[in-house]
């Protein structure tokens, strides 16, 4: 392996090779004879609906999972895959959908974690040495921090970085991205992608996962579709419509503009928040909330959107300030909010959303359960009939409603954190970022849902990241900078321009 | 006068220990001295015992009335109290090692063996018997279930069906006793090594109703409550009144530089239906024996 | 939904859910110490000792079923002996002041449960962990029992109230009677009501469960107090069982009871377990005991059987667990 | 805002872990309320008394930061502890004992990782029932008794003193000073951050967390060795029931010195200190005699109060 690689984008061997790959779950055909190449030096997109076997499939590839059958080529020559170890004396380094950082040891301990450099003294590490390497690291995808900060204090971004540092740190021929960008902000984003076109041209091959459409025709080379475990085709971005890729990947037409049937004359008043300060960070917050709206709220990452949220369920303490909903002040517990008629989709679904060893039907009732079963006493049975209903309607690509939820795909968990409001008869929804790791597909059905929901007199609050979401389904927007409201846009006025130019510091 | 006195005893839950710490009470007021009570947090817990004792040592008490809570383990504590030059009483278990001033204590052997002989007595000489034992190990233990089995071993009649523990625990020995009542059809007699686990022992067998004679040891105030209502047939009196009492005079006599008795064995009486009056009297009514009835108590 | 979708959807093999499963495999675990037993000795099968072996493991199961309810949130109460020794004092004392029965049982159970409310305020208002709150509890607890008792016993108690212990009903004893009555709410209560749906949800998640709208805090106290009842229940039973009380019956309750939670499949990381499994994990410590005495096994083996019994079950549990996934 | 917060210092009094509160406040009143207890034996006194459970403490500090638990220490501690003394008192070599005390600590150790990390048993159940087996043993190769008469090498362990220093203290300080060398300054301390706080990332680094894992018990039980030897040492015999329920002072200590149950956040000098502050309340406890049943609730009392502490700061 120490010869150079050939810096040939088209050389005809693929660098590696997988053939004929299967894998079975209990209940689930995740992968089913699916073949996949990657050639020295491209970027590679890896497309699929949620669920459709993509982290599997890199799984495989990793060493992560051991295949049910399939055979694996590098250079043409057959190798065995059985361990991560296994993978990464190919070269094959992976940045992975669930992070895999240790919280309480830095940056540094981090990046080299199983590599450190010895110390003088058998078993030490040689601190001076890990901190420089990591420095180097990190300078060299762009990221300016001090390598001895511990990781448990970095945000979700900062976390994703040290991920991104931490593989290419491995000097891998072959770089697996596992949606990479769905915590980044424009910032990173950006950095990411110049560091992918730098490691494309020293000749690293790269496969991406991404929903993101924009991102498969920026970056990609090639791309090979899955769908139910099944390779579909493999297609060069040149040669497809963003519509025909999403035919291949659903099976059937999307409508990705995301139509909104927008009410003429907005309803009465349900949330008004005036002068809402709190600890963690947000102040002097104003915004109204009509019956019958979608209104977004939109910023940075780390200006406040989910603070305002969660202050607003009651998730954090509010210092000062008051919340009216449906014409009463709420001041108290998520329980007390939840119980009016207010429904938080958090960020963060592992931590925040779910009980990974519950079953999807115990996660889909769970917020409902005051209202499905009025006399207190808990009912299987009609537990579940509810939990199919909301499977069928969310497409929620799982055995059972019995099969635990953290064995499902991370799209598929997320449409779960979604569900479980859906039967708890909310009037307001507060989503953030509910469609991060979302399909086109899926994303397009939640929007359609959350059209009905308020078309039928209940109301939106939604922080995306994504501001062509933003601009497609709200009403109307309020702009963040800061942990402040810096402005408000509406509907005629809410355009990505205006979302930016509102958003950045020093405006 | 105005001596204090640092009284070690093993525990706060065994009632036993209480009596000695009442007497050891009473003694000092009533010879103008005063008492400093150091028990380990956790029952007999020999790392705390040694922990009190080094931290005692410190504090520089007159004298010190020691119960060890283990008679082997205990010793290099005493003679940590040895090298300070404080002088030091032994009362109950016997230490191992170290100097003292004078030992007060019961002969665990021979209140087993005679509390044994009065029930085996009572049964004839003959019948099935089984012991609960108490925590394994502890002195008190060893020498009573040897008292017990050598009265055992006096009359060939008796037949020791099982030796259980019961940790001197009465809710263990209740469940020892209704187990061993499933594979025993007749037991005549049971040898509980303290009075808590021979109440527990006849709950059990109330509970079955079952009879059997049933002794215990400690002399407690249930123990004597039980004899009078004949369901005890007899405890042994390990008298820690009195122990307390005279290894608390002993201490502040030497103080005193009067003289003292160097060893006090106090002779086991069987408390039983006919003698329990003198035992039947509250703790806080209870006199100190004198120096004189000390002779008498048991002096060798 | 397309064609292709439905067919990633298989139906689940088994009706019976993965607690029955569980449940199922534990009793199995039970029935075979029972065989092996009944081979060794000839007095285990009789009724008498089965009522035996079933009283005696009420004791334990009471304790053990609050418990399991507060393993179920994720926490644990080391403090459930300390409180049973303080409950039976308190209990006892007011039964001998006031003469009335009655009275003394509702102290006990009330201080129980008062003592469990405090160890849900640690765990919920002052945040400490579960396991440090109520290890403080523990002794704090029984610094106030030896406080109170110094040294003394309590002992013999009216004859009504003796039969709650140690009474008789129909041939059964008045115990296997509420132990029947506690498993049976303990269960209706974790699997057919929306606070035990709740208390599930709060161990897998407790982050989740809040923001999805539980009342986090007040299930946790609730629970709490459960468990310090339970305790208090079990005074009682111990008091009119027992005859007496004194300071240090609470420290050879509180591993017994842990360990039956643990032998019965709950696990310390919340959110999965049954009350069910910890009425076998009290009978199979039980059995084990019982066994040993019936066998006249040395006292020197008893806590080696017993620790290498406890390995076993659980070992058992998690074999067939993975078989069962 | 978050950002903000990563960045800026935040108020340097918050940072103050509870339990150096607590063990400042507990010297102070000590101080002034208790006489003799400044005085150098006094204080030599609790720092020696302080060393078992030191031995076990740190131990406990590292496996807890597995999201594991050790019960059964206590019970290991005494075993090793009679091992110590059966074998030294065979063939009076105190060095001898203190291989077997050892050897049956690091065997006890390793079943306990082998049960936790091979055989997938949660550690409080695998550890509750070595516990069991451990007792069991010490009462069997004991017969209940203790065993006496054993060399005077084994004893001057505990009684003598090295350039002033009593041994022991020594032998604490050595052992944390390699604790924290372990745990902050090799590549298997880096790895037992891992364990508990992310396990995949060290298969994915290529690493077994079982084999770590069991070596991390094991340590644990060599340690239980080590400190039987001192428990021997300090009672000039081996007991059966010595050491018993010293695993719940250790964790007491580790939770008191700030060592969260989760994700790997382990404190190595708190638990140092939390084992300091039990030992000078009841150290300074007895020295102004209070009641015993004032000191058995004070123990609870200083756990739940520094662990108040602690979470008032992490709130702050
Ligand atoms: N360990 C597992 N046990 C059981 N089922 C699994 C496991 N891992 C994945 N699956 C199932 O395999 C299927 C493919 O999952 P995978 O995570 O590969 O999807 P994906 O394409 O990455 O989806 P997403 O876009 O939502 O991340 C899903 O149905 C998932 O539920
Ligand atoms: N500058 C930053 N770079 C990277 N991560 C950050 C930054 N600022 C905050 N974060 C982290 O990003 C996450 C989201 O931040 P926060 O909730 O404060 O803002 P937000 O506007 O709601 O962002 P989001 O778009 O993620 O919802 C948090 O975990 C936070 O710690
Ligand atoms: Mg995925
Ligand atoms: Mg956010």
């Amino acid at each position: 392996m120490s010869d150079a690689l050939p810096i040939e984008v088209t050389s005809p061997t693929p660098l590696l090779e997988l053939r004929g790959i299967s894998k079975e779950f209990p209940g689930v055909k995740a992968l089913d004879d699916v073949s996949f190449a990657v050639f020295p030096g491209e970027v590679h997109m890896l497309l699929g609906e949620n669920g459709a076997g993509k982290s599997s499939l890199m799984k495989v590839l990793c060493g992560a999972y051991r295949a049910d059958a399939g055979e694996f080529y590098y250079k043409g020559e057959k190798v065995a895959i059985g361990s991560a170890a296994d993978a990464q004396k190919l070269g094959i380094a992976v940045i992975f959908q669930e992070f895999s950082l240790v919280p309480h040891l830095d940056i540094a301990q981090n990046i080299f974690l199983g590599r450190e450099p010895k110390g003088r003294i058998p078993g030490t590490i040689d601190r001076s040495k890990i901190l420089a390497d990591a420095k180097r690291v990190l300078g060299t995808i762009g990221f300016d921090i001090d390598p001895s900060t511990i990781v448990d204090k970095l945000g979700v971004a900062q976390q994703q970085m040290v991920e991104i540092a931490k593989a290419i740190s491995q000097n891998a021929r072959i770089l697996v991205m596992d949606e990479p960008t769905a915590a980044l902000s424009d910032r990173e984003t950006e950095l990411l992608f110049a560091l992918i076109a730098r490691l494309k041209a020293d000749g690293v091959s790269i496969v991406y996962i991404s929903h993101r459409m924009a991102e498969v025709f920026a970056l990609g080379d090639r791309i090979t579709v899955l769908r139910d475990g099944r390779r579909i085709d493999g297609v060069r971005p040149a040669d497809v419509t963003p519509d025909q890729l999403v035919r291949m990947m659903v099976g059937r037409t999307v409508d990705m503009t995301y139509p909104r049937n927008f009410a003429d004359k907005p309803g009465e008043v349900l949330l008004q928040v005036k002068g809402l300060s709190s600890s963690t960070g947000i102040s002097d917050i104003n915004i109204e909330v009509r019956r019958g709206e979608i209104v977004g709220l939109c910023g940075l990452v780390g200006s406040g959107r989910s603070e305002v949220a969660r202050a607003i369920f009651g998730a954090d303490p509010v210092s000062s300030g008051e919340i009216i909903f449906d014409g009463k002040t709420i001041s108290g517990e998520p329980d007390l909010a939840a119980r009016r008629g207010i429904a938080l989709i958090p960020e963060s679904r592992k931590s925040e959303g779910l009980a990974l060893l519950r079953s999807v039907s115990d996660n889909l009732v769970v917020s409902a359960l005051r209202k499905l079963f009025p006399s207190g006493l808990f009912d299987q049975r009609s537990a579940q009939r509810t939990s199919d209903g909301l499977i069928r309607q969310l497409r929620i690509a799982t055995p059972s409603a019995r099969q635990t939820v953290g064995l499902l795909s991370g799209g598929n968990q997320q449409k779960v954190v979604i569900g479980k409001w859906l039967a708890a008869g909310s009037k307001l929804f507060i989503f953030d970022e509910p469609t991060r790791g979302i399909d086109i597909g899926a994303k397009s059905e939640i929007f359609a849902l959350i059209d009905r929901l308020v078309a039928e007199g209940a109301a939106a609050l939604m922080i995306s990241s994504e501001q062509v979401e933003i601009c497609h389904v709200c009403d109307r927007a309020y702009v963040m900078r800061e942990g402040r409201i810096a402005g408000h846009l509406t509907r005629n006025e809410l355009t990505e321009e205006n979302i930016v130019r509102l958003g950045m510091h020093h405006a | 006068d105005g001596e204090t006195i640092a009284v070690f005893t093993k525990n706060q839950t065994n009632p036993f220990f209480q009596t000695v710490r009442v007497g050891a009470d009473n003694m000092a007021k009533a010879l103008n001295a005063k008492t400093l009570q150091y028990i380990p947090t956790k029952p007999d817990s020999i790392p705390e015992q040694l922990s009190q004792i080094e931290d005692v040592v410190v504090k520089k008490p007159s004298a010190i009335v020691f119960t060890p809570v283990d008679y082997k383990a205990m010793v290099p504590g005493v003679e940590k109290i040895n090298e300070a030059k404080i002088p030091v009483v032994n009362i109950t278990d016997r230490s191992a090692g170290g100097k003292f001033l004078s030992f007060v204590g019961a002969d665990d052997y021979s209140l087993g063996l005679e509390t044994a002989r009065f029930l085996l007595k009572t049964l004839g000489g003959k019948g099935n018997i089984v012991i609960i034992e108490g925590v394994k190990g502890s002195l008190t233990n060893v020498d009573r279930v040897r008292g017990f089995n050598d009265a055992l071993k006096e009359n060939a009649g008796a037949k020791l069906l099982a030796s259980q523990p019961g940790n001197y625990q009465r809710l263990q020995a209740l469940q020892v006793m209704e187990n061993l009542m499933q594979s025993n059809s007749q037991i005549d007699g049971v040898l509980a090594a303290n009075d808590a686990m021979a109440v527990g022992a006849i709950e059990a067998l109330d509970g079955a109703n079952r009879k059997a004679q049933v002794i215990g040891i400690n002399g407690t105030k249930e123990a004597i409550d039980a004899i009078k209502s004949g369901k005890l047939l007899a405890s042994g009196d390990y008298n820690g009144f009195a122990q307390g009492c005279l290894g608390t005079m002993m201490a502040i006599r030497s103080l005193r530089s009067q003289p003292v008795i160097g060893e006090i064995v106090l002779k086991p009486t069987v408390i039983t239906k006919d003698n329990f009056q003198p035992f039947d009297v509250p703790l806080e009514q209870r006199t100190c024996p004198t120096f004189e009835d000390a002779g008498k108590l048991g002096a060798k | 939904m397309t064609d292709i979708t439905k067919e990633a959807i298989v139906p689940p093999r088994s009706f019976l859910s993965q607690d029955a499963i569980q449940v199922f495999y534990r009793l199995l675990a039970a029935l075979l110490i029972c065989a092996v037993l009944a081979v060794l000795s000839d007095s285990f099968l009789s009724l008498g000792n089965i009522l035996n072996v079933l009283r005696q493991a009420s004791l334990t199961f009471f304790i053990a079923s609050g418990l399991t309810l507060v393993v179920l949130t994720a926490g644990l109460d080391l403090s459930v002996g300390a409180n049973v020794a303080l409950s039976a004092c308190i209990a006892g004392t007011v039964i001998h002041k006031t003469g009335s029965p009655a009275l003394g049982i509702l102290t006990g159970l009330a201080c129980g449960g008062i003592v469990g409310l405090l160890n849900g305020v640690m765990v919920t208002a002052l945040r400490i962990p579960s396991f440090i709150a109520t290890y403080g509890m523990l002794w704090v607890l029984n610094g106030l029992t030896y406080w109170y008792m110094a040294g003394e016993t309590l002992h013999g108690f009216p004859a009504g109230f003796r039969q709650i212990g140690s009474g008789y009903l129909f041939g059964l004893p008045i115990p296997v009677y509420l132990l029947l009555v506690f498993l049976g709410i303990g269960t209706l209560f974790a699997q057919r009501t929306i606070w035990g749906q709740e208390i599930y949800a709060i161990g897998a998640n407790p982050v989740a469960a809040r923001l999805s709208g539980i009342p986090v805090a007040r299930r946790l106290l609730l629970v709490y107090a459960v468990s310090g009842t339970m305790a208090g229940l079990a005074s009682i039973i111990f008091l009119s069982r027992l005859n007496s009380a004194e300071a240090d019956i609470g420290e050879s309750l509180t591993l017994p009871a842990i360990a039956a939670v643990l032998i019965g499949g709950t696990s310390l990381f919340g959110g999965v377990g049954t009350v069910f499994g910890t009425f076998i994990g009290a009978l199979i410590l039980t059995l084990v005991l019982n066994g040993m005495n019936l066998l006249s096994v040395s006292a020197n083996w008893q806590p080696l059987v017993t620790g290498v019994i406890v390995i076993l079950a659980v070992w058992l549990d998690m074999k067939t667990r993975r078989r069962a996934q | 805002m978050r950002e903000a917060a990563v960045v800026s210092e935040p108020n340097p009094l918050q940072r103050i872990p509870g339990v150096a509160i607590v063990l400042v406040l507990l010297i102070a009143l000590f101080s002034a309320i208790a006489p003799g207890f400044l005085s150098v034996a006094n204080l030599s006194n609790v720092l020696v008394q302080s060393t078992i459970l030191t031995m076990l403490a740190l131990p406990m500090t590292l496996i807890i930061m597995t999201e594991g638990l050790d019960l059964s220490m206590g019970a290991v501690l005494t075993l090793t502890s009679l091992c110590v003394a059966i074998v030294s008192l065979a063939t009076k070599s105190m060095l001898l004992g203190l291989g077997a005390g050892l050897l049956v600590g690091a065997a006890f150790g390793t079943v306990n990782g082998w049960l936790v990390a091979i055989l997938g048993i949660p550690p409080f159940v695998a550890t509750l029932g070595t516990l069991g087996m451990a007792q069991g043993l010490s009462l069997i190769v004991s017969d209940g008794q203790s065993v006496v008469g054993i060399p005077h090498s084994v004893r001057d362990i505990y009684s003598a003193t090295l350039l002033g220093v009593p041994v022991p203290i020594v032998m604490a300080l050595v052992t944390y000073a390699a604790f924290h060398g372990l745990l902050y300054h090799t590549r298997f301390g880096t790895y037992i951050f891992a364990l508990g706080g992310n396990r995949e990332a060290l298969r994915y680094a290529g690493l077994s967390p079982n084999k770590l894992l069991i070596a991390v018990y094991a340590l644990g039980g060599a340690m239980a060795g080590i400190a039987g030897l001192l428990m021997t040492a300090r009672m000039n015999s081996g007991h059966p029931t010595a050491g018993l329920g010293l695993e719940f002072d250790a964790i007491a200590a580790v939770a008191v010195g700030g060592t969260s149950f989760e994700r790997g956040n382990g404190w190595l000098l708190g638990t140092l200190l939390g084992v300091i502050a039990v030992g000078v309340l009841r150290n300074g406890l007895n020295l102004i005699s209070m009641p015993s049943s004032v000191q058995v609730a004070s123990v609870g009392v200083l756990v739940i109060v520094a662990l108040f502490l602690d979470g008032l700061r992490s709130r702050a």
